[in-house]
């Protein structure tokens, strides 16, 4: 087991990102590609941190900084994406991606 | 100095032979210490549900629990009565009948009442029981706490959705609506102590308290602003819209029973006793007390720091089971209309008093 | 583009617990806001009315108890007041005055009754308390009366059916007394536990936002809706069957009606916290005039009434009750309708839910008092 | 940070994870992501950002999942189940992302990262603070997200209003 390092902390990262990316492109449901989109960014967070721990001089001190600007976008792009959804939901009774290809309802 | 460290002293001052070196190892504190928290909560869950039947029955005139208690002392008077009351309960909801509705979806409806109780029982974990008494003093003890109480809100949210059936279903969104709208005055009421104690751990927010005043002195009216959002929060009267018993039948719980339902009884009174040690240590001083340091004796010092401290949470858990037997209950949109448009601005100016208070006390 | 949040139907009752009896509301929601309400009743129909033709009357009157089981003496009382008119009977002067004294003390039991309910179900638990304490001093009187603590059937043609006690002794008496004095000693008593009570609920900021202004009733839909007692007085209408149309010795009793402008839920909780003080003034009044004598005229057990058709009205704590009395010359009546105050009350339910919120519907509910027995009968 | 510890979690994180995109039931989907974000937070713990876990379990698992749950519950009739999309999809979307994953993967392997030991500065929580009030340090971006935040309050609201009360 070699001493945790580094490149541990970014393969999980990108190991979650590709997992999200994943979950984006193959789910059907508004609400389940918000979800995976949430993934994404937790994914970028990590690897945020981590540089953060490792690099280690005061300007990398900063990555844990970014990593709080990313959890506050992410709430706001959240709340914007579960509106959107529910409008979505208002007009076709549905949240089906596939279905929903109107431009103009 | 957590609770760890007293017991280590306590070992070595007790002379402990080399060869039980291992007891003293971290894995085993941890499990020492984790069995006092949850024998001192279970402990005080059980008398204070003891103690809110007998509260409840003295403002009503009555005389609350008697019958399963000592004769004898049930005789001498009506506080002494019915003391293993809340143990012939807890019996009682061990052995009736746990039944699961049919179209019950298992996985969320049998983790929301575990994730209540664990939610209600992480905050233990820095709450300052005394003079070094708490079981890790993080540096971000407030914001962990905040944390912790909002997972609450997702168990009661998962327990609505979970019984699948309307009421609940209706209860749930209900509480997990007003528990949101209620954490952010508890924060920002919480923020004012933290602005003059200049520091987010608890322990060092009750030794600036012990150092200077109290901090309920500046920000009173986040004190008051603090103890209805936890009221709010522990979906207690006046704000117990989730089990308004007159209108949805019992809103989220309606379709536990047995030990599931028991698990959110005991939640809510373990956030009780949380959300008083926290107005406790945030704004009555804690453990702190005035005479606290002229006693020598490191060992009577903690035990006097516990005594006062829990003196204290149990003035505030009297005054909530005394709002609790004397309000009606408010209507959904009112608690919203209240929650946001008046406690949050009492809320911001809280903080400003407090922010004016700590530059013109550092100016003097 | 609304969010068409589909409307789910909640149904509330007939078992619901705070549905007063078994009375159905099938209410139309969408989200928290209830569009539509629709009072299904008939759950509690045991045909009084009919049981009436086959009984002759002194046998029917212990069928009117069950009529409103929470005020039994009027329900009682209207039905012997319609026979005695038909048959004209005149009650002895001693009996008259103890009908309307356990009418009234049956009165403040009722809406003691009413308060402790309507708290609770806003969610105050220690008001229903203290108003039960008190309510449980007249049920202690009703036993020693007529040895019954709900449905008393203690009123007979021309009369009552056993004298008041000599002396009583309750826990809350000091030791044996005259009833006359046990009376009084509750009814002074009372005025102050209830001053307490009010004191804790009427001002209370959270009761007020529950009532101030919820459930508004105009005044001419209450008019013409045919609703009566504390119902019709929050909206303004000063009627009160005991001073409108007097009967037995109301006239020469001093009492005003408590009548309040706003119509809402609120003024109906004041008004009938007023009525009870009131009624303990008429208590007084008439514990201190009651005269000597029979308390009861010897009539014999059947009484053949010519035929004819009588209409008798009184106010029972609900309302303008009244009773439709025909006879065909035989012992038993050939027709008996009754008219009772919780029917039209109720009527007015959906009117004021619309719009409303689910928790408004039981404050609402609770601030009407309609009672299921009398609607369904 | 003994290596088990790591090991553990991030099984945990990735299992969870992969529960979200696979599960069928969207409110199952949403419990595993909530546990998804309780592992990320125990890893920023294992980073000593400590701060920043606390703040993830506040904002992730009490707001944003909260969020999400509403959304599922609005949007869902009781306990029904997504359809299961045709095959070919998921197939082709493993692919793109397995692709991009192994590169990523590759790269950051091949790297020559230091591999702890470097002073590491512990940002206390008042610390943090101090930066984001720093003129120049994240004074502009903190306030750049503060109007973020309100742009976006305001925008999910007249988003998802009701017709009626314009």
């Amino acid at each position: 087991m070699a001493p945790v390092g580094l490149a541990h902390f970014l393969t999980l990262s990108v190991i979650l990102f590709c997992v999200g990316l994943y979950g984006v492109l193959t789910r059907r449901n508004a609400v389940a590609i918000l979800m995976s989109l949430e993934l994404m960014f937790n994914a970028v967070n990590i690897s945020l941190v981590g540089f953060a721990r490792f690099m280690g001089n005061e300007v990398a001190a900063s990555g844990q900084m970014f990593a709080l600007f990313v959890v506050a976008v992410a709430g706001a792009e959240a709340t914007i994406g579960v509106a959107i959804v529910l409008a979505l939901y208002r007009n076709f009774r549905h949240i089906n991606v596939d279905e929903v290809d109107l431009l103009k309802w | 100095m957590g609770i760890a460290d007293r017991i280590r002293n306590l070992f070595d001052s007790a002379g402990l032979p080399p060869a039980l070196d291992w007891v003293k190892s971290d894995i085993v504190m941890m499990l020492v210490v984790l069995v006092l928290v949850i024998g001192f909560i279970s402990v005080s869950v059980l008398f204070l549900i003891w103690l809110e039947r007998k509260v409840s029955a003295r403002i009503q005139r009555r005389m609350g629990p008697m019958l399963a208690g000592i004769p004898w002392l049930n005789a001498k008077s009506m506080w002494l009565g019915g003391i293993f009351q809340t143990a012939a309960d807890a019996i009682k909801l061990l052995i009736k009948e746990d039944l699961t509705p049919a179209e019950v979806d298992k996985l969320v409806y049998f983790l929301a009442p575990m994730l209540v109780f664990t939610a209600s029982l992480m905050s233990y974990v820095v709450i300052p029981f005394g003079d070094g008494l708490s079981v890790t003093d993080l540096n971000v003890g407030v914001v962990y706490l905040l944390a912790v109480s909002s997972i609450a809100v997702l168990a009661i949210m998962m327990a609505g959705w979970g019984s699948n059936s309307k009421y609940s279903l209706l209860g749930g969104l209900r509480s997990v609506a007003q528990m949101i709208s209620y954490e952010i005055p508890m924060i920002f009421a919480l923020l004012g102590p933290v602005l003059m104690a200049g520091s987010l751990s608890m322990q060092d927010i009750v030794k600036a308290q012990a150092a200077s005043h109290w901090f309920i002195i500046p920000n009173i009216i986040g004190f008051i602003v603090f103890i209805i959002a936890g009221t709010a929060e522990t979906n207690r009267p006046p704000f117990d819209l989730p089990e308004g018993e007159s209108e949805l039948v019992a809103g989220f719980v309606t379709e536990y029973s047995g030990m599931k339902f028991a698990m959110f009884f005991l939640a809510e009174f373990s956030n009780l006793f949380v959300v008083s040690a926290v107005a406790t240590t945030l704004f009555l001083g804690g453990w702190a007390f005035p005479g606290l340091d002229a006693i020598a004796d490191p060992a009577i010092r903690t035990l006097v720091s516990f005594l006062v401290f829990l003196v204290k949470t149990y003035v505030i858990i009297l005054l909530l089971m005394w709002i609790r037997w004397t309000f009606p209950r408010l209507r959904v949109d009112q608690l919203m209309h209240f929650g946001w448009k008046t406690l949050l601005p009492f809320a911001f100016l809280n903080l400003l008093i407090a922010a004016i208070w700590v530059m013109v006390s550092v100016r003097m | 583009m609304t969010l068409k949040t589909e409307e789910f139907y909640i149904n509330m009752g007939p078992q619901h617990p705070s549905m007063h009896g078994v009375l159905r509301l099938l209410v139309k929601l969408d989200g928290e806001y209830i569009v539509d309400c629709e009072p299904v009743i008939g759950y509690l129909h045991r045909s009084i009315e009919k049981m009436a033709e086959g009984k002759h009357f002194g046998q029917f009157i212990p069928v009117t108890d069950r009529l409103d089981y929470v005020t039994s003496m009027s329900a009682n009382y209207v039905f012997v007041l319609a026979v005695e008119r038909l048959a004209d009977i005149v009650p002895t002067p001693r009996g008259d005055y103890i009908r309307v004294l356990m009418v009234e003390l049956n009165r403040i039991a009722s809406h003691l009754l009413w308060f402790g309910t309507n708290t609770l179900e806003l969610g105050a638990t220690t008001p229903f308390l203290y108003a039960f304490q008190e309510r449980e001093k007249i049920l202690d009187m009703f036993e020693a009366t007529c040895g019954q603590r709900l449905t008393y059937n203690y009123l007979r043609l021309g009369g009552v059916a056993y004298d008041l006690p000599k002396t009583v002794s309750f826990a809350w008496t000091d030791g044996v007394m005259p009833f006359e004095k046990a009376c009084e000693k509750f009814l002074n008593e009372m005025i102050p536990v209830l001053d307490m009570c009010e004191e804790l609920v009427s001002e209370n900021a959270i009761f007020l936002k529950r009532t101030r202004g919820v459930g508004v009733l105009p005044r001419d839909l209450a008019v013409d809706a045919g609703c009566s007692g504390p119902v019709i007085r929050a909206c303004g209408v000063k009627y009160d069957v005991r001073k409108a149309v007097p009967y037995s010795i109301y006239s020469e009793l001093d009492f005003d009606i408590p009548t309040r402008e706003n119509g809402d839920s609120w003024d109906r909780y004041k008004i009938r916290m007023d009525e009870i003080r009131e009624s303990t003034k008429i208590c007084h009044q008439v514990l201190a005039k009651m005269p000597k004598g029979a308390f009861k005229q010897v009539l014999p057990n059947r009484i053949w009434v010519p035929p004819g058709e009588v209409y008798s009205r009184i106010e029972n704590s609900r309302g303008d009750m009244g009773t439709y009395l025909v006879a065909d010359g035989s012992e038993k009546s050939y027709r008996c309708k009754f008219r009772t105050p919780s029917f039209s009350n109720l009527c007015v339910m959906p009117y004021l839910l619309k719009g409303a919120l689910v928790a408004d519907l039981i404050a609402i509910g609770a601030s009407l008092d309609f009672v299921l027995p009398e609607i369904d009968r | 940070m003994n290596p088990i510890l790591f090991w553990s979690i991030a099984v945990f994180v990735v299992i969870a994870a992969l529960m979200v995109v696979r599960l069928p039931n969207i409110f199952h989907a949403g419990l595993s992501l909530i546990a998804t974000f309780g592992g990320v937070a125990a890893v920023y713990a294992m980073l000593d950002a400590h701060f920043l876990a606390a703040v993830q379990v506040l904002i992730y698992v009490g707001a944003i999942s909260v969020i999400l749950m509403f959304a599922v519950m609005l949007t869902q009739h009781l306990a029904q189940r997504e359809v299961r999309g045709s095959m070919s999809r998921h197939v082709s979307g493993a692919l793109v992302a397995g692709l991009f994953g192994l590169f990523a993967v590759i790269i950051v392997n091949t790297q020559q990262w230091p591999s702890g030991g470097l002073p590491f500065k512990y940002l206390q929580a008042g610390d943090i603070g101090k930066l984001f009030l720093d003129k120049n340090a994240f004074l502009v971006p903190f306030e750049m997200v503060a109007i973020l935040l309100l742009v976006a309050l305001v925008g999910a609201v007249m988003v998802a209003r009701k017709e009626g009360d314009r």
